[in-house]
């Protein structure tokens, strides 16, 4: 028996008894309301009421996603710490590993797109550095509404300079990304952030408190009245008076994180933490449960210690906060004054703030008053899990090409597809990400995945890349599920890549609606299927639900952060075909699919039919091939075939390399003209082989039983495919160039 | 040659040009923390791009009042070369090392990109690896690039040669390529010793040929031929 | 008719332009200086001389454009 | 005592900021706008309470840090 159960916490000055509303606007339901009631045996305090909302919020609890995402692989022998800790961890070799998770910051965003998107690029950094990793790379996955939309420009803008200017501060490039628009993102748009970083594999820092007694220490910023319910914040879904909310976005401040960022490394050079977990959503209270649970132990809190920004604040306020630029650190004893010493040499505040103790009990005090005890094991594993129910959606019936009308010139129907919000150069967003600082990107933004050059490795590099086809995923959530994986693993493998491990940031609408349950559980099982067959475990993820205004869901959006390792980096290779002479070799099979293509949607106007299909054997089988041959350095430049298939793709080769390129289709294409130009059939590559090596390249694809096409060759100033279209590079440039900045140049 | 690189709270590519110095000169600089009360004597002083202290008032302002800024200052004027790069610049224009203010970019934005360059005179410590009329090609990535001085100052500047890069298209053609709004497209200037080079670009970021090419290598070979 | 907007964040909202000011003039040696916040200042010329309809009109220039209402709030002040 | 520091860039000095910002507006349908700049806006509170003492510490203030008086003016206001 400890002293707090004979005295019952101490009340706050005006605090108001717990009524069914209270309860509600906390976002506990009357059930869960009920469940608080047996884990305390009393009625909560106004700050124990707190707690249990964050911590049973859906963003912490991940209470309708948790039975699902259990079906994800997240295994492989070079996975070292997969989900549940801050970010996923991989063995990259050389004694090195690659730390990385992918976050949303979605509905912040939307409220306030410079700070949302700012502050959501700062989270996923200390989620990464954290555990002992220099971040190397940023990665954004960004959807938005209608370009017509009233809102879009505006949010477009905001988030774009949010992004870079967070990340510019710190120093860290942001090499790729993808971003899409659609009017399913009108009220929602989407913000994912992902960070990369390295670490030394025998030197990964953990969350799980340890040692008795041992000191509790707040680092980083002060402690102010921001984005208090933020988490319940990225819970709720939208509604009108979503306006009323608004106070609740935080403000980041990258100085201050690139300034913590130097001194949590620096401290982690000694061996003074025991243990150390960033303040993400639910700040302090999540943090500190994530600690003390995973260790075992209980925590004892004076509130009163926390580095306060304003007057007045109380403990209700101070464990919801979501300052930014925080964390929370277990010392060995006596290692205090070391500690302190390297963050105020960094200017950054430092307070021991508590200790860990054997009552799995989270005791919080106000100047010596306990104003909450709760239990801590219950918090977490009586935390409501819900099997939401679900219907899964049908597979479409099959639209067959020959249907679908030609486009009645297929030189502007290209025009127009590499001119579109969706397939149109992105360089107006990336030139506002730095994304040459550290002196490693080896390939820029703009074409399949990054290369970036791993510091101290021996002249490796990581691939890094981001997918997700959201309109797959709405007509078919498993075929989209699976797809997303395979087009990540395919990304990094057309730079040459080994593919390793990725991350998921699960974005759909309101899962207490069976159909979005049912998108959800579908895509799931689809990235199951595909992680588990090309051996490309999730080792860290995010799930963002009710994305859902007035009753209107996003597309279902499970975007895949993808991260491959080459041995060598000056084996990799990009889109560019830039020399004349290359012999352009078609890998896979082409049968013509047009249901849910970019053709379909953007050229015809139809947004129907079942998604391509995805053979995840031959994907591998057409893949590793792929690979073999960039890595025996007989290809100059590889391609992979996504969105708007082989027009699109030669597009883009001929655009980034500045050459011409001529193609025949072949006399036994098997389909319509259109189809074969258009079609997104999966698994499939354009390289351009050196011309020496071209017949080898051939013989030895039929060896592996890998479809190859022998298509034509680079060279000239146009894109030619002979006798159905001729545009010169630089049209296709200037067009592809267009779009973009001409719509943003008229800001609101 | 012995060379050191100033780091302030927020500078961020100390790492990148000290690479690319030991590149050039087989050596590491020391890296100075700008708290540290003594600057080591050495032939060169790297002031390195960033964000010192979030650069939030005025690119630059706050950096430029630390006392170790003064130090570099007073070695300046002594002789001591100084290379002073994107916020780097920023500072030493502010405590007037070199001529003329930095301003945010015309259109705005932060701009990351590679830039086509002319390189206005060979004859300093820091370009006599390149010839007059040369183009090259390096990275710039700021906010607040946008050179300005006034006509005087201009006229000075130009009349002494102390341009020492302008923005330029592939072919040259220097009323072109400006990506920040910078007056008469000018990227980076000297003192009147030249023996302080201030510049947006990054030459640091292309000294590989991997990773941006090689086109600002020759800046440091200079350094590392003439300072030995 | 001149005016003059003023837009400075709420109170509560962290303003790290202003906490980084105050730092720096603490250790250039003006240890008497508390607080800082920092906000915007702008001048605009307006074809309009009615008083009440410029106030109004800027008002929703404010709020459309000048200021974020969700972390700024703004002071409007007619000149001349 | 609380003071408040106007900086704004000299006349002749371009100022891209507000410009953008009158384009903007005018997009946005208010045509009657004119010329806008763009300026900086400090408050700062101050444990002084001699009003010439404040005065004379601001103006060191905005000539060694707050203003780059190249290119910036700077205007100092006691408020209380
Ligand atoms: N928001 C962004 N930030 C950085 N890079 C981006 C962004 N959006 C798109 N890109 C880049 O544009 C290129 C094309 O993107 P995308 O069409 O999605 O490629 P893919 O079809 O190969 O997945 C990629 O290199 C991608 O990294
Ligand atoms: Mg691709």
């Amino acid at each position: 028996m400890t002293t707090w159960e004979q005295n019952p916490p101490v009340k706050l000055p005006n605090e108001p008894a717990i009524t069914p509303q209270i309860v509600a606007e906390h976002g506990l339901s009357p059930d869960e309301y009920q469940r608080v009631l047996k884990i305390m045996g009393r009625e909560p305090t106004m700050v124990e009421l707190g707690v249990f909302s964050a911590m049973w919020s859906e963003h912490c609890s991940y209470k309708s996603s948790k039975v699902w995402l259990k079906k994800l692989p997240t295994e492989a022998p070079w996975v070292i710490q997969g989900p549940g800790e801050n970010a996923g961890v991989i063995d990259i070799g050389d004694g090195q590993a690659a730390i990385f998770k992918m976050e949303s910051h979605n509905h912040p965003s939307y409220i306030e797109p410079y700070q949302g998107a700012a502050t959501g690029v700062g989270g996923i950094l200390r989620d990464v550095f954290t555990m002992g990793a220099r971040p190397i790379a940023n990665v954004n996955a960004l959807r938005f509404g209608d370009p017509e939309h009233p809102k879009t420009r505006h949010l477009v803008g905001g988030v774009v300079a949010g992004i870079g200017g967070y990340g510019n501060c710190m120093g860290i490039p942001t090499v790729a990304g993808e971003t899409s628009f659609h009017r399913a993102y009108n009220e929602n748009c989407l913000v994912n952030a992902m960070t990369v970083g390295i670490a030394r594999a025998d030197r990964i820092f953990y969350a799980a408190a340890a040692g008795l007694g041992n000191p509790v220490v707040y680092v980083g910023s002060k402690t102010g009245r921001d984005g208090i319910h933020g988490a319940t914040m990225a819970s709720a879904e939208f509604t009108e008076d979503s306006e009323s909310k608004r106070p609740t976005v935080q403000v980041g401040d990258p100085f201050v994180e690139k300034l913590l960022l130097e001194a949590c490394l620096e401290l982690m050079e000694t061996d003074a933490i025991v243990a150390i977990q960033d303040m993400g959503a639910a700040g302090l209270t999540s943090s500190s449960f994530e600690m003390a649970d995973k260790g075992g132990l209980g925590l004892e809190i004076a509130l009163d210690k926390v580095p306060m920004r304003e007057t007045g604040m109380n403990p209700y306020e101070l464990m919801l906060s979501e300052s930014q630029e925080r964390m929370l650190m277990v010392l060995k004893p006596g290692r205090e004054d070391e500690a302190r010493r390297i963050f105020e040499k960094w200017e950054l505040d430092f307070a021991v703030i508590g200790r860990l103790t054997d009552t799995r009990r989270m005791v919080l005090r106000w100047y010596g008053d306990v104003v909450a005890s709760i239990p801590i094991p219950p918090v977490v594993t009586e935390a409501p899990v819900y099997e939401r129910p679900w219907t899964a959606t049908p597979l479409p019936p099959a639209l067959d090409a020959a249907t679908i009308a030609p486009p009645k010139d297929y030189a502007d129907a290209l025009l127009q597809l590499v001119g579109s919000p969706d397939q149109c150069s992105k360089a107006w967003i990336w030139r506002q990400y730095d994304h040459l600082i550290m002196g490693n990107t080896a390939i820029r933004p703009g074409g399949d995945a990054a290369v970036v050059r791993v510091p101290d490795g021996n002249g490796k590099a990581l691939a890094i890349t981001s997918d997700c086809t959201p309109r797959y995923c709405q007509a078919h959530p498993e075929t989209g599920g699976r797809q997303a994986v395979a087009e990540a693993w395919r990304n990094l493998t057309a730079v040459g890549a080994t593919p390793l491990a990725c991350t998921d940031n699960m974005n759909f609408g309101n899962p207490q609606k069976p159909e979005i349950m049912g998108q959800f559980a579908g895509c799931t099982m689809g990235m199951a299927e595909a992680c588990t067959t090309l051996a490309f475990p999730i080792v860290s993820g995010n799930v963002s639900l009710y994305n859902e205004t007035q009753g209107r869901g996003i597309l279902p959006t499970p975007v895949i952060g993808g991260v491959g390792v080459m041995k060598d980096v000056t084996r990799c290779v990009d889109i560019a075909t830039r020399e004349a002479g290359l012999v352009l070799v078609l890998i896979g099979e082409t049968r013509g699919h047009l249901g849910q293509s970019i053709y379909l949607r953007d050229i015809q106007g139809r947004e129907d039919g079942p998604p391509p299909p995805v053979d995840l054997t031959v994907e591998k089988r057409n893949g590793d091939f792929v690979r073999s041959q960039i890595q025996a350095g007989h290809v100059a430049a590889c391609h992979d075939l996504s969105d708007g298939g082989l027009a699109i793709a030669l597009a883009e080769m001929a655009m980034a390399g500045g050459t011409g390129l001529t193609i025949a289709i072949p006399e036994d294409a098997g389909c319509p003209v259109h189809a074969y130009l258009f079609g997104e059939d999966q698994g499939r590559y354009v390289m351009a082989v050196r011309p020496a090596v071209a017949d080898a390249v051939l013989a030895s694809a039929a060896a592996a039983k890998v479809p190859a096409t022998r298509l034509g060759s680079s060279g000239g100033a146009a894109l030619t495919v002979e006798g159905v279209l001729a545009i010169s590079v630089a049209d296709l440039r200037r067009t592809h160039e267009a779009w973009l900045p001409a719509y943003m140049e008229v800001r609101s | 040659m012995k060379s050191a690189v100033l780091v302030f709270p927020g500078t961020n590519r100390e790492t990148d040009i000290a690479g690319a110095i030991e590149r050039s000169a087989g050596i590491k600089p020391h890296m100075v923390w700008h708290g540290d009360s003594d600057l080591p004597k050495v032939d060169l002083i790297v002031v390195a791009g960033g964000f010192s202290y979030g650069d939030y008032l005025r690119c630059g302002a706050m950096a430029a009042h630390s006392p170790i800024m003064r130090e570099v200052k007073a070695r300046a004027e002594k002789g001591v070369p100084v290379l002073a790069v994107c916020n780097g610049f920023q500072i030493a224009a502010e405590i007037g090392l070199v001529p003329g203010v930095l301003m945010r970019n015309a259109h705005l934005q932060f701009v990351c990109s590679d830039v086509n360059l002319k390189v206005e005179s060979s004859q300093s410590l820091f370009t006599h690896r390149y010839q007059a009329g040369q183009v090259i090609r390096v990275p710039v990535a700021h906010a607040e690039g946008n050179y300005f001085a006034d006509d005087d100052t201009l006229k000075r500047l130009e009349d002494r040669g102390q341009v020492a890069f302008r923005y330029c298209d592939s072919t040259g053609d220097v009323t072109a390529g400006n990506p920040n709004g910078s007056i008469r497209n000018i990227a980076g200037v000297f003192n009147d010793t030249k023996t302080v080079l201030g510049m947006m670009p990054h030459p640091e970021n292309a000294t590989e040929a991997l990773f941006g090419g090689t086109d600002g290598k020759p800046l440091f070979d200079a350094l590392a031929a003439a300072l030995v | 008719m001149k005016a003059r907007v003023h837009v400075t964040l709420k109170t509560g909202v962290l303003d790290p332009q202003g906490k980084a000011i105050g730092n720096a003039l603490h250790r250039l040696g003006f240890p008497e200086v508390g607080d800082v916040r920092q906000g915007k200042f702008i001048e605009l010329e307006l074809a309009e001389t009615d008083a009440d309809r410029a106030k109004s009109r800027l008002d929703e220039m404010c709020r459309k454009l000048l200021a974020n209402t969700v972390i700024e709030n703004y002071r409007i002040e007619l000149v001349s």
